[in-house]
């Protein structure tokens, strides 16, 4: 995975149990997670202690032979170790419902977000903006924000650890989450619905600025500076093209990359055409009218997501990765 | 006659009682596990129209609700003469016991027929599940209509050619006289079978045929 | 176990009533259901098909003189049913009530406010 | 004794073995089947460990590691864990237990065993042709979407749902009606009492699961749009018919554990089982219970707040009498003459792992925590916890237990406690670091994952070689006694219960003789000052 920016581990940081906890509502999370935890603890030293100990005591050896009592019934015991677990898991029902509601329930002064999963990507858009579809989750620090999301395919399910929130994210419908980041920094968010071959791999940033950061990212539009081969290899990362393009020659979903410009390609129906740019342009934009022969009809339109001068720095990337 | 084993009653039982109700246990808990199984179904449907009532009012209005009673008509009686099968078997009456199943034989072949004249309507105009669906209508979701129909009185008539086969082999056994007022288990038992299917059409007529 | 247990045999007037009672209740089900009454018609189609499928069950199945046990299956399983229905029901037709009517509904002003917040 | 005809030798022939009505030779076969399926599944989980040795690819592809593991989940649910102890040695010992000479319908138990064989031949084919990766669950869209050989496999699942479902009707019938003279329902056995209970999970669930499933192979081949979003339908409804069946069948495979776990500690405690009633309405109650908690499945799936919270409610009543039971065990143990052979010794650690297993259940019932832990490898290990450090232990336990009743022959208990130490502190290597992965954030059904949790996954990794050691130990030392294991005495562990009373192996009819009137309960053990 991608380790270009520096994300806050997720083993290094927090306690033993939990990752570090960086939203206003994660904490309370924690505290009922430590709470069940110690209880677990000991409730499990002190039955395996007992259990243990019955084991010693009453361990058939010459002297021992023949059961001391046959005792089978109680009522009191019975009774008290039907009410007290009954009465502590009430408790632990209740809290775990109202801390459930304030993790579902959003608050009104929201900013919203839309989210979209696909096989394998997440994409972020910002309404009310000019911004382009982004690959990484910003959000401002201090600030409410609320998801709605979708999938296009399949289901998949959005989780980012730090702020324990996990949802399903399903088509035709739409799902909510919402947090309030309370630490700048880079953070991983990771699907959690098994969707397939590359559902490992889907994963996003989540980079969260202070405000005034976050105001300056919204206004910057698109890159016009960086050469377009440089932004096409970071563009092969950051749009998951790498899920089912290799560079190096090896075949995973989808054909490979390398030395792919200007050699000759067989398609699903007999075909041959030459890769040029209008043949990638096209593969981009309507990925399903030309298939290469031997690959399946999986990949989705990026028509929208990538502007001109995006599409034109993936084919000058590809073009780098001819060999002579 | 009860208390020594008779030819009937098999080696781990103790009697003739004790087999039969044993079978009859046995047999309407398979019937537990067939209305458990149907129930999905409805609780699909249910669903399904909860969502989309209009579309449902729509889409029934391609089916015909005299062939679907007709059918529940023939379906009744074809449970009467079962149940009179069983009876005349009971009071030793065989020959009475295989015209009533040849009777019930009968419906269930009228019943399938006027269903494959149903399908046959339905597959001409294209209202099929949505691979082939291609029937003309104002709702978008019809296909889910009709594959919820094609599914619930597929399997229900699946259900009946099973029964067919099983009558067949009963008025089969019953010419040889096997059955008598001591041992009619199997007769019992199909009847039993016989009923729910009727059962599940009863519910299945209204539900689909006759929506408001 | 009993050895001298006799069948009992359904006396004919039960399988003759039974027959007359679903064939009517067929052709009634078929006239109301000719009859707009709106959201009405399914659950009194519905309650014509419970009835028809009593009568089916006590007594061309039998069960009116059927082993306790037997009973006990049969309508058990019901039970279980209706709880398939109810939950599933339940759920799918009050999915979306949480974010139409947000904090109404669960007396929560503000969620966030909630924390350590002594009002 | 020796030279007895007993059901073993009483025919010869494989046809006398293929065609048998015996409920004890059935048995065997089925404990056949399962092992071999164990075998099987244990062999893909090796696999699997042993590719997340390493953050990225180590030797399969995405796709085959997905494959991997939907065939581990599908085989050892569908094809292990379900029969496992209801089918092997449920059938051989239900009959034993009641007195009777076999189950109600001997011929059903037959068809059930070639039905599941036949179900077991399409799950094979679809690993050989095309293996499906959908996971065990078969969420849609995916499963109707994927390209892999789903419909064999859900063919497959359905037909041993008929199986499971024919057992279960055997055996309800068969304890209504078999029961010997004398034996009311308050002499039964624990062991009969939850397999009672389980049958009626098997009857009235598993249905579902053969519908629903039909649903989703007739939704892949010809759309009829109630799963699919892509033609209108919805796919969490699919989670709700798959989970009504998949959540009782939790209980279908944890409640015969329980079973054999009441009797392994009445026996070598000589004790009678403490809160003997309770127990055997705890086990009705959990049956019930069981049918209305699916939905904590679905907490984050987009099911209703309303249901969600209805189902969280249920899903702690639940764990009520699971946790009465525990405290019934331990109580048995209290004044008795304990007995540390090596089924005793299941015993220990399936009550210690099981009460991890429940501890973390109740950690995963509760809402909140759900939305961080689901779906990550906290959910995992608790499963594992319950199903293998619960279902699995309790079934080597009664393996080990009546071993010398089936075979006529004893194992070595050195070899056996080596082999218990392997399996115990192997268990505990795979599944507790991974509480730990998973409550960290560390998702599941994950092929790659981030370099941080590498020491942990390593970690788990060796212990599934220590497990694997264990289970070689153990198929030593049971095929050693197959071949030259010393006699077996009637009576090995000095247990009061019915099926102690018969030879070793027992003849084909259970018992030689008539069975007298029997007129006390099953755990009849002596006291000291009496």
């Amino acid at each position: 995975m991608s380790k270009e920016k520096q994300i806050d581990s997720l083993v290094d940081y927090g306690t033993t149990w939990l990752p570090g906890s960086y939203s206003t509502l994660s904490d309370i999370v924690d505290v009922q997670f430590n709470a069940i935890l110690w209880l677990s603890v000991f409730g499990t030293l002190g039955i395996t202690l007992v259990t243990l100990y019955f084991c010693l005591k009453y361990k058939r050896t010459q002297k021992n032979l023949v059961s001391k009592s046959q005792i089978d019934h109680n009522a009191r015991i019975e009774i008290i170790w039907t009410v007290i677990p009954f009465i502590i898991v009430m408790g632990i029902f209740y809290w775990g419902f109202r801390d459930y509601l304030r993790l579902t329930v959003a608050p009104e002064d929201t900013m919203e977000i839309r989210v979209t999963g696909e096989k394998w990507r997440w994409y972020f858009e910002y309404p009310g903006t000019g911004k382009r579809p982004s690959d990484d989750l910003v959000v401002p620090v201090g600030q409410a924000v609320k998801l709605v999301m979708s999938s296009k395919d399949v289901l998949h399910s959005f989780y980012i650890p730090n702020f324990r929130l996990k949802r399903d994210v399903q088509p035709n419908r739409y799902s909510h989450i919402w947090f309030e980041a309370t630490k700048i920094g880079t953070f991983q968010i990771f699907c959690t619905e098994y969707c397939g071959d590359q559902h490992s791999n889907m994963g996003a940033n989540l980079i969260v600025m202070s405000k005034n950061d976050f105001e300056a990212w919204k206004e910057v539009g698109e890159d016009t500076e960086t050469p377009l081969p440089i932004l096409g290899k970071r563009l092969y990362k950051s749009k998951a093209c790498n899920a089912c393009h290799s560079i190096d020659g090896s075949n995973v979903i989808g054909p490979t990359w390398k030395n792919a410009y200007g050699a000759n390609r067989e398609l699903e129906s007999g075909e041959v055409v030459l890769i040029d740019d209008n043949y990638i342009r096209e593969s981009i934009v309507y990925p399903g009218k030309k298939i290469a022969k031997g690959y399946p009809n999986v990949m989705n339109s990026y028509a929208g997501l990538l502007s001109d001068r995006e599409i034109n720095a993936l084919i000058e990337f590809i073009k780098t990765l001819k060999e002579d | 006659m009860s208390g020594s084993k008779l030819g009937n009653v098999a080696h781990h039982f103790e009697n003739a009682y004790q087999q039969f109700s044993s079978a009859k246990l046995g047999m309407w808990l398979f019937i537990v596990q067939e209305i458990l199984f149907f129930s999905a179904l409805f609780v699909a449907y249910a669903v399904y129209r909860g969502m989309h009532p209009e579309m449902f009012v729509d889409a029934h209005h391609h089916l015909s609700w005299k062939m679907g009673g007709i059918n529940t008509l023939v379906l009744i009686f074809s449970s009467f003469t079962m149940a009179m099968s069983i009876r005349t078997a009971q009071l030793n009456q065989r020959l009475q016991s295989f015209w009533y199943l040849g009777t019930t034989l009968f419906c269930a072949c009228i019943f399938m027929v006027i269903k494959f004249f149903e399908y046959a309507e339905k597959i001409h105009h294209g209202y099929l599940p949505s691979v082939w669906f291609s029937g003309e209508g104002i709702y978008e979701t019809m296909h889910i209509f009709f594959g919820i129909y094609f599914t619930m009185t597929g399997l229900h008539g699946l259900h009946v050619l099973v029964g067919m086969g099983l009558i067949i082999w009963l008025m089969l056994e019953t010419r040889k006289g096997k059955y008598n007022s001591e041992y009619f288990t199997p007769v019992e038992m199909v009847g039993l079978y016989w009923h729910l299917v009727d059962l599940i059409w009863i519910f299945l007529f209204p539900l689909l045929y006759l929506i408001g | 176990m009993s050895d001298n247990h006799e069948h009992f045999v359904i006396p004919l007037k039960y399988y003759v009533g039974t027959l007359i009672a679903l064939l009517i209740l067929t052709v009634v089900t078929v006239a109301v259901a000719q009859i707009d009454l709106g959201a009405f018609n399914i659950y009194l189609a519905m309650f014509v098909a419970m009835i028809k499928a009593g009568f089916v069950i006590f007594f061309f199945m039998g069960v009116r003189w059927d082993e306790g046990f037997n009973k006990i299956a049969l309508f058990g399983s019901l039970l279980f049913v209706a709880i398939f229905f109810v939950i599933v029901l339940a759920d799918v037709f009050s999915r979306d009530i949480i974010y139409s009517t947000e904090n109404d509904v669960f007396n929560i002003k503000s969620p966030v406010k909630m924390i350590g917040d002594d009002s | 004794m020796a030279g007895a005809l007993n059901y073993i030798n009483a025919t010869k022939g494989l046809k006398s073995w293929i065609f048998t009505v015996d409920h004890k030779r059935i048995g065997i076969m089925y404990l056949a089947f399962v092992l071999l399926s164990f075998f099987l599944g244990g062999m893909f989980a090796l696999l699997l460990r042993f590719e997340l040795l390493t953050p990225s690819t180590l030797y399969l592809t995405a796709k085959q590691y997905n494959q991997v593991f939907t065939l581990h989940g599908a085989i050892m649910v569908f094809l292990f864990i379900v029969p496992s102890i209801p089918a092997s040695l449920g059938n051989f010992f239900l009959p034993i237990q009641l007195g009777a000479i076999d189950v109600a319908f001997p011929k059903l138990n037959l068809a059930s065993l070639w039905i599941y064989v036949l179900g077991a031949v399409f799950c094979f084919y679809s690993i050989v042709g095309g293996s499906i990766d959908t996971g065990w669950t078969f969420y849609t869209p995916y499963s109707s979407s994927t390209d892999t050989s789903v419909i064999p496999m859900v063919l497959g699942v359905f037909i041993l749902g008929f199986s499971s479902i024919l057992t279960g009707i055997n055996f309800i019938v068969t304890v209504h009606k078999m029961r010997a003279p004398g034996l009311t329902w308050f002499k039964m056995p624990l062991f009969i009492w939850a397999l009672y209970s389980t049958a009626i999970i098997q009857v009235l669930a598993t249905p579902v699961l053969a519908i629903t499933l039909l649903l989703l192979a007739l939704e892949r081949t010809i759309g009829i749009g109630i799963f699919d979003p892509a033609l209108g339908g919805d796919p969490v409804l699919f989670q709700h018919f798959f989970w009504f069946y998949s959540h009782p069948a939790v209980y279908i495979m944890i409640l015969p554990a329980m079973g054999v776990i009441s009797e392994v500690v009445a026996t070598f405690c000589k004790k009678k089982l403490f809160g003997y009633e309770l127990m055997a309405y705890s086990s009705l109650a959990i049956a019930f219970i069981s049918f209305l908690v699916w939905g904590h499945h679905l907490y984050v799936s987009g099911q209703s707040p309303y249901a969600t919270m209805l189902f969280s409610l249920l899903t702690f009543l639940v764990g009520i009498p699971s946790g009465i039971k525990v405290f019934n065990w331990i109580a048995t143990m209290y004044k008795g003459t304990i007995d540390l052979k090596s089924p005793f010794l299941y015993f220990l650690s399936f009550i210690f792992l099981f009460t991890i297993g429940g501890f973390t259940g109740v950690v995963l019932g509760s809402l909140s925590l759900d939305i961080h832990l689901h779906d990550t490898y906290f959910v995992v290990a608790h499963f594992h916890y319950v199903m293998m450090g619960g279902t699995v232990m309790a079934f080597l336990a009664g393996l080990h237990y009546w071993w010398p009743k089936m075979f006529g022959k004893m194992y070595s208990e050195l070899a056996a406690r080596i082999a218990f130490v392997f399996v115990f502190v192997g268990f505990n290597l795979v599944f507790f670091i991974q509480f730990i992965m998973g409550s960290k954030g560390m998702p599941r059904r994950y092929y790659n994952y981030l370099p941080e949790f590498q020491p942990y996954h390593v970690l788990s990794t060796l212990g599934s070689w220590v497990l694997a050691v264990g289970f070689f130990i153990m198929l030593g030392y049971f095929i050693h006694s197959l071949m030259k294991g010393k006699t077996a005495p009637e009576n090995p562990w000095g247990s009061s219960a019915l099926e102690w009373k018969t030879a070793s192996p027992p003849t084909t009819f259970n018992f030689d003789k008539n069975l007298d009137y029997i007129d006390h309960g099953p755990y009849d053990y002596p006291e000291e000052n009496k």
